[in-house]
C-alpha cells in the first residue's frame, strides 16, 4: 500500500520573461510536468519585482517546479538551462529527492 | 527673452494642470515613504485603454484622411528614431567606464517612445486648443520599433566585434514581431484597425474619450512614485547616464520640433502635431521598451536604462518638454 | 430571397458595430501573437458589472411588470434549457468515436447561456431601437441551471449505467444551489433584488448604465482572444465538436425564436423579447458553465466542452446568430 | 417621540437608497454562500479613488476656506479620537475574560475613522440637500491617527507594568509616520495638496465626482459581504466585544453630534459637518487601522477588533447611525 | 539550541476548484497547518491556468504545502487524497523530510 | 561536469506585513539572495487571507526561500527571525538539504 517511490524534484528561479523558453527545455528533456508559481526575488543581479504597479512586469521571477522520476532527466535539465541562460540572465537552479505517488506520473 | 518668459508663464500654468501636478504628486508621496499604490492589474488596464483610444482616435480620422501628407512626418518619425539611437550609442560610447551593453539599451530607450508622456502632451493641447491631426499619435510605432531595433542590432554587432565574430546576428524579423506583439503597440494598432475599418464613435464617444484625462492623472501618479523609487537605483550606476537623461530629451525634443517645423513648412503639418513630433522624440519609453531590450540585450543592467529614462527622462520629457514645446509653437505659430 | 439580403443588410452593419468588431479585433490580436492581455482582475470586474446591470435594470421594471405576461416566456425558457441538453446529448451519443462525459457537458454548455452574449444583443437592440422587456434577460438563469442540471444527471445516470449501477446518484439541490452561487448568477440575482426593493435608479443611470457598452466592448475583446486560443485546444479533440458547435447556435435560436413568435401572439411577448429569447437558447455558456461542469462531470474533457463553446459557439452566436435573429425580427414583426 | 418618527422615516427611506441597499444586499448574498467576489485590486483601487476624491474636494475648497473656522471642529476631532479610546480601554478592562492587548486594539479601531461609512454619509448628505464644508471630510487623519496611536502607546505601558517594566517603549513617531504613509490617509492627503495647490477642478468634475457614488455603492456590496463572513470569526472570541461594538457607534456619535452642535452655536460649523462629526466618530476602521494595529500590538486577536469593527461596528454605523444624525440634524437644525 | 527536528513535508497540487476539499482532508487527517499558493502548470491532464484572463478561473493550480510531525499522518494524507480524487481529477502529491523548530507546532 | 553541491534551503512562512523585516535579517545574516511568494495559510493563529477582498491585505502569507551554502548560516538564520519574532507573531520555519549547480551565487 505504502507505495512511494524516490523522483528528484528540481526547482527553477528565472525571470519571467525567460519562462516559455525554460519550460519548453524542461518538456524536450523529458520532465512529464510542471507547477509554475510567481514571486519576487533577490540575488546576484538585484531584485526582481516590487509591489510597485510594474512598469516593467516581465522583470518579476517565475519558480517552476518540476518532478521527474529519474536523476539523469534531472541533472540534463538543470544542467541544460544553466547552460543555455545562466551566463548572462539571472536566475538559480536547485534539486532535492522526493517520494512521489503513481511513479509512472513522472 | 521673450521665449524664455513664454515658457515660464507655460510652464507655470501647467503646474498647475492636473497631469504635470499628479506627476509631482506621485514623486513626493514615493519620497515620503507612502504605501500607496496603484494595483498592477488596474495600472496595466489604464495603460490599455489609454492606447487603445488614441489608436481609436487616430484610426477614425484616417478613414478620411490624406495618405500623402503624412508621409513625410512619417520618414521624419523613423529617422528620428534612428538617429537618436545612433547619437546615444556614439556620445555613451565616448564617456568613460560605462559598459557598452548598457549605452545601447539606454539610447535605445531613449530613441523608443513613452505613450503616458505622449498621452499627456495630448491633453496639454486640447487645453491649450492647439489642434492637430488625429493619426500623429499613431505614429508612435514608427519611432519605437525602429529604435528599438537599431539599439539590439548595435549591441549585437559590438558584442560580436568584441568576442572576434561568430556570435550569430540578430533576428531583426523576430524583434520587429516581438514589438509590434508588445502589449502597448498591440493596442495603439488594434484600436487603429477597429477605428479604420468600424464605426466605434458611439462608443469612443460615451466611453473611451470621457475617461482618458483621469486615466491618464492615475497614470501620471504612479510614473511619478516609480521615477522617485527608480532614483536609488540609478545613483548605484555611473552619473553619465543621469546626465544623459537631463540633456538628451531636451535636445532630441528640439531637433524634432525642427523638422516638424520644416514638415509644417513643406507639407502643412500642423502646429500640434509638431508640438507631438517633438514630445515623442525627446520622450523614453516607460512601458513597451524595457521588456523588448531586456530580451535584445540581455547583458545590459535594467538599473542603467530603466533608471535613465524612467527616474530622469521621462520627468524632464514630460515636465520641461512638454511646456517648452508648447510654449515654442506659440510662438513660432503665432497662436 | 428578401430574409437573405435583409440578413446581409443586418450582418455588414453589425461588422461595423463595435460590439463584434471588438470580437474580431480580439481574435485577430490572438491570432497575431499580441502579449496582450486584459488583467484578469478586469476582466471579472467587467463579467460583474454587467449582469449587475443586467439585474438592477431588470429588477427596476419588475417593480411594475404584469407577472402574468412572464409566466409563458418562463416556461420556454426552462423547457428551451432541457430540450437544448437532450437534443445535444441524443446527437452526440450517436456520433462515433466520443465519449459520454464530454457529450454530456457539451451539449450542457450548449444548454446555458452566454451572459456576453446577451449583453451584446442587449447593445445591438438597443442601437436597432427594437424595444424589449427588461425583465427578458433576467430570464437568463431559467435557462442555465436547467441545462447545466440536466446534462449532470444525464451523465451520471449514464456513469451509472456504464458501471452497473452503484455510483450513486447526482445531489440536485446541491448542483443548483452551487449554480445559484456562482458569480454570474449571484450578481444578476443581486442586482434584480435590489432593482426590486430598493431604488437605485440614480445610481444605474449615472453609473452602472453610461458603462455598459464600453465594457462590454472590452469583454468582447477578451472573448475573441479567448476563442482564437481555444481553437487549438478544440483542434486535438474530435471534429464533431467543432461541426456541433458550429451548427447548434443556429438551431437552437431559430428554434427559440419560434417559441417566441408564439409567445408574441398569445401573450403580446415583445418583438426585441423574441430577439433575445433566441439568443439566450442559441448563446453557450462560457463563464458559469464550465466551473460547475467541471465539478459535475469531472471526467470531461474541458478541452472539448469549453472549446466548443469559445472557441466555435460564442463566436457563432455573436457574429450570425444575433445578426440573424434581429433581420428575422424586422421582418417578422415588420419593424 | 418626534425624533423616533423622524427617524424612523428616515430609516425607511435609506434602505431604499444605494448605499445602505448594497450594504445589506452584500451581507445577503454572503450569508447565502454566494462564490461572488470583487476582485481586490478593484477593491483596492475603489478605495483609493473615493480618498483621492475626498481629498480633491476638501483641498479645492481649502484655497479659499476660512481656517480659523476650522480650529474648534479640528480640535474636537483629536478630542474625539483619544476620549474614545480612552472611554473604550476603561469600559472593556473593567469587563470579566478578556485580554488588555485585545481592549486596547478594539477600543483604536472604534476611535479611528471608517473611509467608507464617511464616504456614504457623504453621499447621503448629497441625497438629502444638506450642505457641508467639503474639508470636514479631510479632519479624518485628525481622529484617526490620534486614535491608534493612543492604543498602541496605552497598551504598550499596560504591557510593561505586567512585566514589571522593561519592555521599551511605543515609537511615537514611527507610529505616526506608519499611520500617514498608509494607504488610505496618503490618498486623501494627496488628493488635497493637490486639491490646493494645483487647478483639478476639470478632471475632478469629469472623472472623479462622476464615478464616486457608483464606486461607493461596489465598495458597499464587499463591505456587506466582509461584515458578514467576519461573524463567524466574532462569535468564536468573547461576546463583550460584540456588545461593545453594538453600542459604541451610538454612544460615540450622538457625542460627537453634541460636540458638533457647541461648534455650530460658536463658530458657525454647519449642520452637515456635524453629522460628519457624528459619522466619523461613531464609525470603526475598517482599511486602515487593523494592518497599524497589526503591527503596534501583534499579541492582539485579529478577530476580536477586526471582527467587532467589519462585522458589527461597520453595519450599524452605516445602517443605524448615518439615518439617526440625519434626522436628528433634521430635527435639531430645523431643516 | 540548535533544536531542529525531523518532520516530512507533503505537497499537493491540485486544481484551485478542489482546493477546500483537499484541505479538509489535510485538517481531518491530522495536519496542524497549512500554506497555499496559487499558479500555473502543466501535466498528463494538459495545461493548467494561462495568461489570459480566465474564462474558467477554477482550473488554476493551486500548490499545498503541509508540514506534519509524524511520517505516519503524512502518509494518510496522500493517500486519502490520492484515492479520493487522483482517479479523474488532476493533481500530484509528493512528500520529502524537511527540520523544524519548534515541533509542537507540527 | 556534473557538479552538484550540497546546499541548505531555509522556507520561511510568515505574515506580508512582517516580510521587509524578515528579508533584512535574511539578508544581514549571510544569504546572498531568496525568492518571495504569496499566498494564504492556516495555522496556529488561525486562517490567514481569504479568498475576499483583502479588507487587511497585510494578513496574506508570504513563502520565503533561502538558499545558503553552509547549515551553519542557515541555523543563524532560522533562530533569529524565530526569536525575534515567532512568540508573538504567526509564523513557521523549516529547513531541508538540496544540491545546487554554481556554488559561488549562495
Ligand atoms: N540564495 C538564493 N536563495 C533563494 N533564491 C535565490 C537565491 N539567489 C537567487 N535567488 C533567486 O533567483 C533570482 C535570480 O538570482 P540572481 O541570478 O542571483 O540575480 C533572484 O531574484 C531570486 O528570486
Ligand atoms: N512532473 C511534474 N512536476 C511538477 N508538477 C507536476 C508534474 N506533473 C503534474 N504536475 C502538476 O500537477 C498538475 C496536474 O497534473 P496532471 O494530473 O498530471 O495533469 C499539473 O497542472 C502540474 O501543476
Ligand atoms: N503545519 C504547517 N504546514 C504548512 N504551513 C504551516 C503549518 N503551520 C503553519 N503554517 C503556515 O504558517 C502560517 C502561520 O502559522 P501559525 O503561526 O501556526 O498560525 C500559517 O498561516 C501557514 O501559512
Ligand atoms: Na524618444
Ligand atoms: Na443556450
Ligand atoms: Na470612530
Amino acid at each position: 500500500m505504502t507505495a512511494f517511490h524516490k523522483a528528484t524534484k528540481i526547482i527553477l528561479v528565472v525571470e519571467r520573461l525567460l519562462r516559455d523558453k525554460v519550460l519548453a527545455i524542461v518538456e524536450t528533456e523529458g520532465a512529464k510536468g510542471y507547477t509554475v508559481t510567481e514571486g519576487i526575488g533577490k540575488g546576484e543581479h538585484g531584485l526582481h519585482g516590487t509591489d510597485r504597479p510594474g512598469i516593467a512586469p516581465g522583470f518579476t521571477i517565475v519558480r517552476i517546479e518540476v518532478i521527474v522520476a529519474g536523476r539523469a532527466a534531472a541533472e540534463r535539465i538543470a544542467l541544460t538551462v544553466s547552460q543555455r541562460y545562466f551566463t548572462d540572465h539571472p536566475g538559480i537552479v536547485y534539486m532535492s529527492e522526493v517520494e512521489v505517488l503513481r511513479p509512472e506520473k513522472f | 527673452m521673450d521665449i524664455l518668459l513664454d515658457f515660464a508663464a507655460t510652464f507655470a500654468a501647467q503646474l498647475q494642470k492636473p497631469t504635470l501636478a499628479f506627476l509631482i504628486g506621485g514623486m513626493l508621496i514615493a519620497a515620503l515613504g507612502s504605501q500607496l499604490t496603484i494595483p498592477d492589474p488596474v495600472y496595466r488596464f489604464i495603460v490599455f485603454m489609454l492606447l487603445i483610444t488614441i489608436g481609436l482616435r487616430a484610426g477614425m480620422e484616417l478613414r478620411q484622411a490624406d495618405l500623402a501628407s503624412m508621409l513625410l512626418p512619417a520618414l521624419f518619425t523613423v529617422a528620428l528614431g534612428l538617429a537618436i539611437v545612433a547619437a546615444g550609442a556614439f556620445a555613451l560610447n565616448r564617456l568613460p567606464g560605462l559598459k557598452p551593453d548598457d549605452n545601447y539599451a539606454t539610447a535605445g530607450l531613449f530613441g523608443a517612445v513613452s505613450a503616458s508622456t505622449l498621452a499627456a502632451a495630448m491633453v496639454v493641447l486640447d487645453e491649450e486648443g492647439i489642434p492637430f491631426e488625429a493619426w500623429v499619435p499613431a505614429l508612435y510605432p514608427f519611432m519605437d520599433i525602429p529604435a528599438l531595433l537599431a539599439a539590439i542590432i548595435l549591441a549585437g554587432m559590438a558584442r560580436q566585434k568584441r568576442a572576434g565574430g561568430g556570435a550569430g546576428k540578430a533576428d531583426i524579423k523576430a524583434i520587429i514581431l516581438d514589438s509590434l506583439r508588445g502589449s502597448a503597440i498591440s493596442a495603439l494598432l488594434l484600436g487603429m484597425l477597429l477605428g479604420i475599418i468600424t464605426r466605434p464613435d458611439s462608443v469612443v464617444e460615451s466611453f473611451y474619450d470621457p475617461l482618458f484625462r483621469g486615466l491618464l492623472s492615475i497614470l501620471m501618479l504612479v510614473l511619478g512614485m516609480e521615477a522617485w523609487s527608480r532614483m536609488a537605483e540609478l545613483a548605484r550606476v555611473a552619473h553619465w547616464y543621469a546626465t544623459y537623461a537631463l540633456i538628451a530629451p531636451i535636445v532630441h525634443g528640439l531637433a524634432a520640433f525642427g523638422l516638424g517645423y520644416v514638415a509644417h513648412m513643406t507639407t502643412g503639418f500642423s502646429p500640434g502635431g509638431v508640438v507631438l513630433l517633438a514630445v515623442m522624440a525627446g520622450s523614453s519609453s516607460d512601458i513597451s521598451g524595457p521588456p523588448t531590450l531586456r530580451a535584445g540585450i540581455p547583458g545590459a543592467n535594467p538599473s542603467a536604462y530603466i533608471g535613465s529614462s524612467t527616474a530622469v527622462g521621462t520627468p524632464v520629457a514630460i515636465a520641461i518638454g512638454i511646456p517648452l514645446y508648447v510654449a515654442l509653437a506659440q510662438l513660432v505659430f503665432d497662436l
